[in-house]
């Protein structure tokens, strides 16, 4: 006690209640004047027992249960929960409901990334560009509505294929959104990304080396602003990703070093553009048939186990289920790509400034709904 | 013609009671000399008030706007009765005072603050005859003043025992001091090329043919980069975006005023706009020819003012000049909030220290090179 | 009510403000009191200044003291420790000592005062000393004004290296 | 030396960029400045719901069998239903729907095999008391129901109750 008091070294609490922790996340910074020495997240202020739910309602009924985990994607959710229940149950999905499936998940991804875009400005202190990366998903939650009815919890997939067909007016409505967004991706580049303060609060801060990100088990946009080109959809390709074809984009250290703020913002600008071609060639090839296989209300499942990967907007989603024979699952186990990229806080936001924790924390992009499930 | 505000307000007062019958004469001088000083001040107040509010609502206003949103429109026309309602909302709020803080520094830290806002408004010119004080040290009282704002701030900093509100203090003194530095080379170029620091004498040498006699053009290029540091350096003063570090929203809460709430929360947002106001002023009467248009130099085109119109109408379209110049340069103001990210805090040194101090020293060695050669 | 009566006033209003501040600094227990206090005492002595007509004496004192000696005490004090620093109490001897050095330095102030300012107005015509210093300070005084900016700027030369890190 | 040169280079560089993209910028916010809001003023202007949204419900009891299938599926349980009597004798005595936790999952109508459960387009679901989350709708009217509490809102466009869809989407997908 005596010698904490000659230190100038306080402990701060960034959090629960703080404008830029993405929600309830606790951040106990130790900070000499404005630089931060360590920083220790405290995550479980939004556990919602999750996984524990899983256990306690069937598999079908789980489904609207993973729209809340990470509640900004929750298409891609959908798409892994019911690619995880289809290879436990060897269900067979129609061709066209696994496309638009895939459509739903990009289209959810481009949502997702907009919204980062805009707080992660907002964490910069540029509040216009998340009115902007709001007006756009705006429209992609517009075009939700019609797809789906639901415009954040979407549930669109079920098991054996999706909820509702894609009508030929919402298919409009999505070509119309894709060149607008085009002409609009330029403008985000002009007002925030080649900003040279933002440039100069971005690049250089937080430098995840590649090693360091494979070490701590990151994925995502995340791992792949380091410079590592790991992308499910193209690792272990599933659904109709081996058919479309897309660019794992990986940071280059543009700005800065390889794996800075920066490169991890700059991989999900340019992974929207790449969703936006995956979009494109789904409504253009788009197979007929029907959207929804023929599944029984009450799945009997086999004492088995399965574990599916999906490349979720944040990173891997993996969804590991165990059944024992029954309807419901006996455990289900969710790898939330939020709660394994949150774990590198503490080692990257070390001997940094106070702003450059929370750019840090804004380039994570973690989603507390996923972290504490 | 009357020198000041103050001899107006006499002139004033003293027609008022020649109205009803009064001798003013008979008045005791001491009597006259703090009715207009209370007259002035109130003046002064009321602008300060106004100027708060109309920025308050414009700011949302241009803010919605800029962001494709409405901003507010509902209350009044075009949303302007938003203000009355904000201040009516804001008036009955709980005045809350943290258990820990220090009580008295707390309550005297935002009227430091406003007085530290308010002192410059003394010597604002108007026009060429209303300006409160005509201070033959003018701009060097004007900024002299921000000392006491910075103290009053680490004041609120350290009185509302919170530790962001403490970082927030912290950071502005950090801020205002070192942009004093390039803020004082700015005005000095100015004062090079015009051998005076009296506002009023500086605004008066700036006349002539059309805009090209205001020191942006006459001292060009040292006085243009010049207003420019100086806006520069006044922006971070007025603690506005992308110097907003004191009151980082997604970084330290709301800063020196997280603990701050109701009529103290007011005062705090009074001496923000005020002293936006006051760098705006000063920016356009150092660089921007002050109360001369450009159109009454455009009619009068033999080099002098002719002001036909009488001392009144003179006063009155100067103090539209004023007025328009600083108010758009306080729009620029809102219009780089809504555009910018915030500077990062060893940034905001590195850009005083090593861009604008620089940059300032540059504008005034060229000055006096201009000074000696003309 | 004559102007001098005003100033008297206002002579007496700063004069209290700065004893009552200048109390408040010395005997205050909380060092950042002492020096919120200090406030008080640079405003008042500005203030002092002005009544007097020395109008740029004034708002240098503010710009100088209150805008950066007192901010960097402040910074100090802030920055170098987390709580107040509790202020020793004096002893019955300090107190002494105290005492006997306030009496030399008013008894030197008073000669000073009598010796040299005798019978001069004690409050001059109001006008600005700016033009006035300005000359003296480049004209008559220009040496020993050179001098003293070469040696802050040597002092600061030398801060500059001092706090330098050593890795460069 | 030349790394001096080069930090000289940089220097400049960078004001460069941070005067050009500065600019820029501003450029975007000035053009926005002068265009159209996309945003609605939301009492005046009521958002346009598409057709099928998930929204609160509508059911026709006539066509109701009581096999309470809506009741076994819902993930969150917040439907109930009593019935009274048996065979065909049998009588809905209760249908309630809590929405305080209804998940809008639209799992419920998606089962129903008499399609007399459906989600309407009615998104205004705000109600002042927990105890109104939960709507009767074996007792009367639900729309008036939601009149009741929510006499502000009266303009609402009251939505007939539209015809049910031909059969859930489940069975629809037999016939490829």
């Amino acid at each position: 006690m005596v010698q904490s008091l000659k230190t100038d070294e306080i402990l701060v609490n960034m959090g629960p209640q703080h404008p830029s922790t993405h929600g309830v996340l606790r951040c106990l910074l130790k900070t000499d004047g404005e630089w931060v020495r360590e920083v220790w997240p405290y995550i479980g202020y939004l556990h919602r027992c999750k996984e524990k739910i899983a256990e306690k309602v069937s598999y079908i009924q789980f489904m609207p249960y993973t729209d809340r985990l990470d509640y900004l994607a929750s298409a891609n959710n959908n798409l892994g929960w019911a690619m995880a229940v289809e290879r436990l149950t060897s269900i067979e999905v129609p061709e066209r409901a696994v496309w638009l499936r895939v459509l739903a998940a990009e289209l959810n991804r481009i949502a997702s990334h907009l919204l980062s875009y805009g707080t992660f400005g907002m964490e910069a202190g540029a509040f216009t560009p998340f009115f902007y990366g709001f007006r756009e998903r705006e429209t992609i939650v517009s075009i939700f509505d019609q797809l789906c009815g639901a415009r954040l919890t979407y549930h669109y997939a079920r098991i054996g294929g999706v909820m509702r067909d894609l009508s030929p007016e919402t298919a409009k409505a999505i070509r119309r959104f894709l060149d607008e967004m085009d002409r609009r991706w330029v403008e985000y580049n002009t007002l925030l990304s080649d900003n040279e303060i933002f440039v100069r609060r971005t690049a250089n801060v937080g430098v995840i080396p590649a090693d360091l990100a494979i070490a701590y088990g990151l994925t995502g946009p995340v791992l792949r602003g380091s410079g590592v080109a790991h992308d499910i959809r193209k690792a272990a390709p599933y659904a109709c990703y081996p058919k479309l074809d897309f660019k794992v984009c990986v940071g280059e250290g543009l700005k800065g070093t390889v794996g800075d703020c920066w490169d991890r913002y700059w991989v999900r600008m340019l992974e929207i553009r790449e969703s936006v071609k995956i979009c494109r060639q789904i409504l253009d090839g788009l197979p007929e048939g029907p959207y929804q296989a023929k599944v029984p209300r009450i799945l009997k499942v086999l004492a088995n186990e399965a574990y599916v990967r999906t490349e979720a907007p944040r990173g891997e989603l993996g969804f590991y289920i165990i059944s024992d024979g029954t309807d419901k699952p006996w455990r289900c186990r969710i790898r939330a790509p939020s709660f394994c990229n949150l774990s590198i806080l503490n080692r990257i936001a070390r001997n940094c400034l106070v702003a450059d924790v929370i750019m840090i924390l804004g380039s994570i992009d973690v989603v507390m709904g996923e972290v504490d499930r | 013609m009357p020198g000041t505000l103050t001899d107006i307000i006499n002139y004033v007062i003293q027609t008022a009671l020649g109205v009803v019958g009064l001798d003013y004469a008979r008045v005791p001088e001491m009597l006259r000399i703090g009715a207009a000083m209370l007259i002035a001040c109130g003046a002064m107040l009321g602008y300060v008030a106004v100027v708060a509010l109309f920025f308050g609502w414009a700011e949302r206003r241009v803010a919605g706007r800029i962001q494709a949103r409405q901003g507010p429109n509902i209350v009044g026309p075009f949303g302007l009765l938003q203000l009355i309602a904000d201040a009516i909302k804001i008036l009955v709020k709980e005045d809350i005072i943290p258990q820990t803080a220090h009580r008295f520094l707390f309550r005297l830290a935002p009227i430091l603050v406003f007085m530290g806002a308010f002192a410059p408004f003394v010597v604002l010119p108007f026009s060429e005859t209303l300006v409160v004080s005509n201070l033959s040290l003018g701009v060097y009282y004007a900024l002299s003043f921000a000392a006491l704002e910075v103290v009053g701030v680490i004041m609120a900093g350290w009185a509302s025992n919170n530790k962001w509100s403490l970082y927030g203090g912290m950071r502005l003194a950090a801020q205002m001091m070192s942009y004093e530095i390039p803020m004082g080379l700015a005005v000095l170029t100015v004062a090079v090329l015009s051998g005076h620091l009296n506002l009023r004498t500086i605004v008066l040498d700036q006349q002539g043919y059309w805009i090209f006699s205001w020191n942006v053009f006459r001292g060009f290029p040292w006085a243009f980069l010049a207003m420019f540091v100086f806006y520069l350096a006044g922006l971070a003063g007025s603690k506005r975006t992308p110097f907003d570090l004191p009151e980082a929203e997604s970084e330290i809460v709301a800063g020196y005023h997280t603990e701050y709430s109701g009529m103290r929360f007011v005062i705090f947002y009074l001496s923000e706009y005020a002293t936006m106001y006051v760098v705006s002023a000063l920016t356009a009467v150092l660089f921007l020819g002050g109360w001369h248009g450009p159109i009454p130099h455009v009619l009068a085109w033999d080099g002098q003012v002719h002001w036909e119109a009488g001392p009144v109408l003179s006063a009155l379209i100067g103090m539209v000049n004023m007025i328009g110049k600083s108010f758009f340069l306080m729009f620029v103001m809102l219009w780089f909030r809504w555009t910018y990210p915030r500077v990062r805090v060893d940034q905001i040194v590195y850009l005083c220290m090593k861009v604008l101090v620089p940059l300032g020293i540059i504008c005034l060695m060229g000055a006096s090179a201009w000074a000696l050669v003309w | 009510m004559s102007p001098e009566i005003v100033q008297a006033v206002i002579f007496y209003f700063l004069a209290a403000m700065l004893v009552v501040s200048c109390a408040i600094v010395v005997f205050s227990h909380s060092i950042v009191n002492a020096c919120f206090a200090l406030l008080f005492t640079l405003l008042a002595v500005a203030g002092f200044y002005a009544l007097l007509g020395a109008d740029f004496l004034a708002v240098t004192q503010v710009v100088v003291y209150v805008g950066g000696i007192l901010v960097l005490l402040l910074f100090g004090i802030l920055l170098t420790s987390p709580l107040p620093i509790v202020l020793g109490v004096a002893t019955r001897r300090t107190y002494y000592l105290a005492v006997a050095a306030g009496a030399a330095v008013f008894a030197m102030l008073m000669i000073i005062v009598r010796a040299f300012w005798a019978g001069q107005p004690a409050v001059p015509e109001q006008q600005s000393t700016l033009e006035a210093l300005g000359m003296l300070l480049l004209g008559k005084y220009l040496f020993p004004f050179e001098f003293a900016s070469l040696t802050l700027l040597a002092a600061l030369i030398g801060a500059a290296y001092l706090v330098r890190r050593n890795d460069r | 030396m030349s790394n001096q040169v080069s930090a000289f280079i940089g220097y400049w560089k960078t004001a460069w960029r941070a005067v050009v993209s500065s600019t820029l910028g501003l450029g975007v916010t000035l053009k926005h400045l002068f265009s159209r809001p996309v945003t609605v003023e939301y009492p005046k202007a009521l958002p346009e719901v598409p057709e099928g949204w998930r929204g609160w419900h509508a059911y026709e009891s006539d066509r109701c069998t009581m096999c309470r299938l809506c009741e076994q599926v819902c993930p969150v349980q917040c439907i109930r239903l009593e019935v009274e009597g048996k065979g065909r004798e049998r009588k809905l005595v209760r249908y309630e729907i809590n929405y305080g936790l209804c998940l809008f999952c639209n799992l419920c109508a998606e089962v129903c095999p008499t399609a007399c459960l459906w989600m309407t387009a009615d998104w205004d679901l705000a109600c002042y008391r927990r105890t109104d989350c939960t709507i009767r709708f074996h007792e009367t009217d639900p729309n008036e129901q939601r009149q009741r509490l929510w006499p502000g809102m009266k303009e609402l466009p009251a939505r007939a109750p539209k015809k049910p869809r031909e059969a859930a989407p489940a069975e629809k997908a037999q016939t490829p």
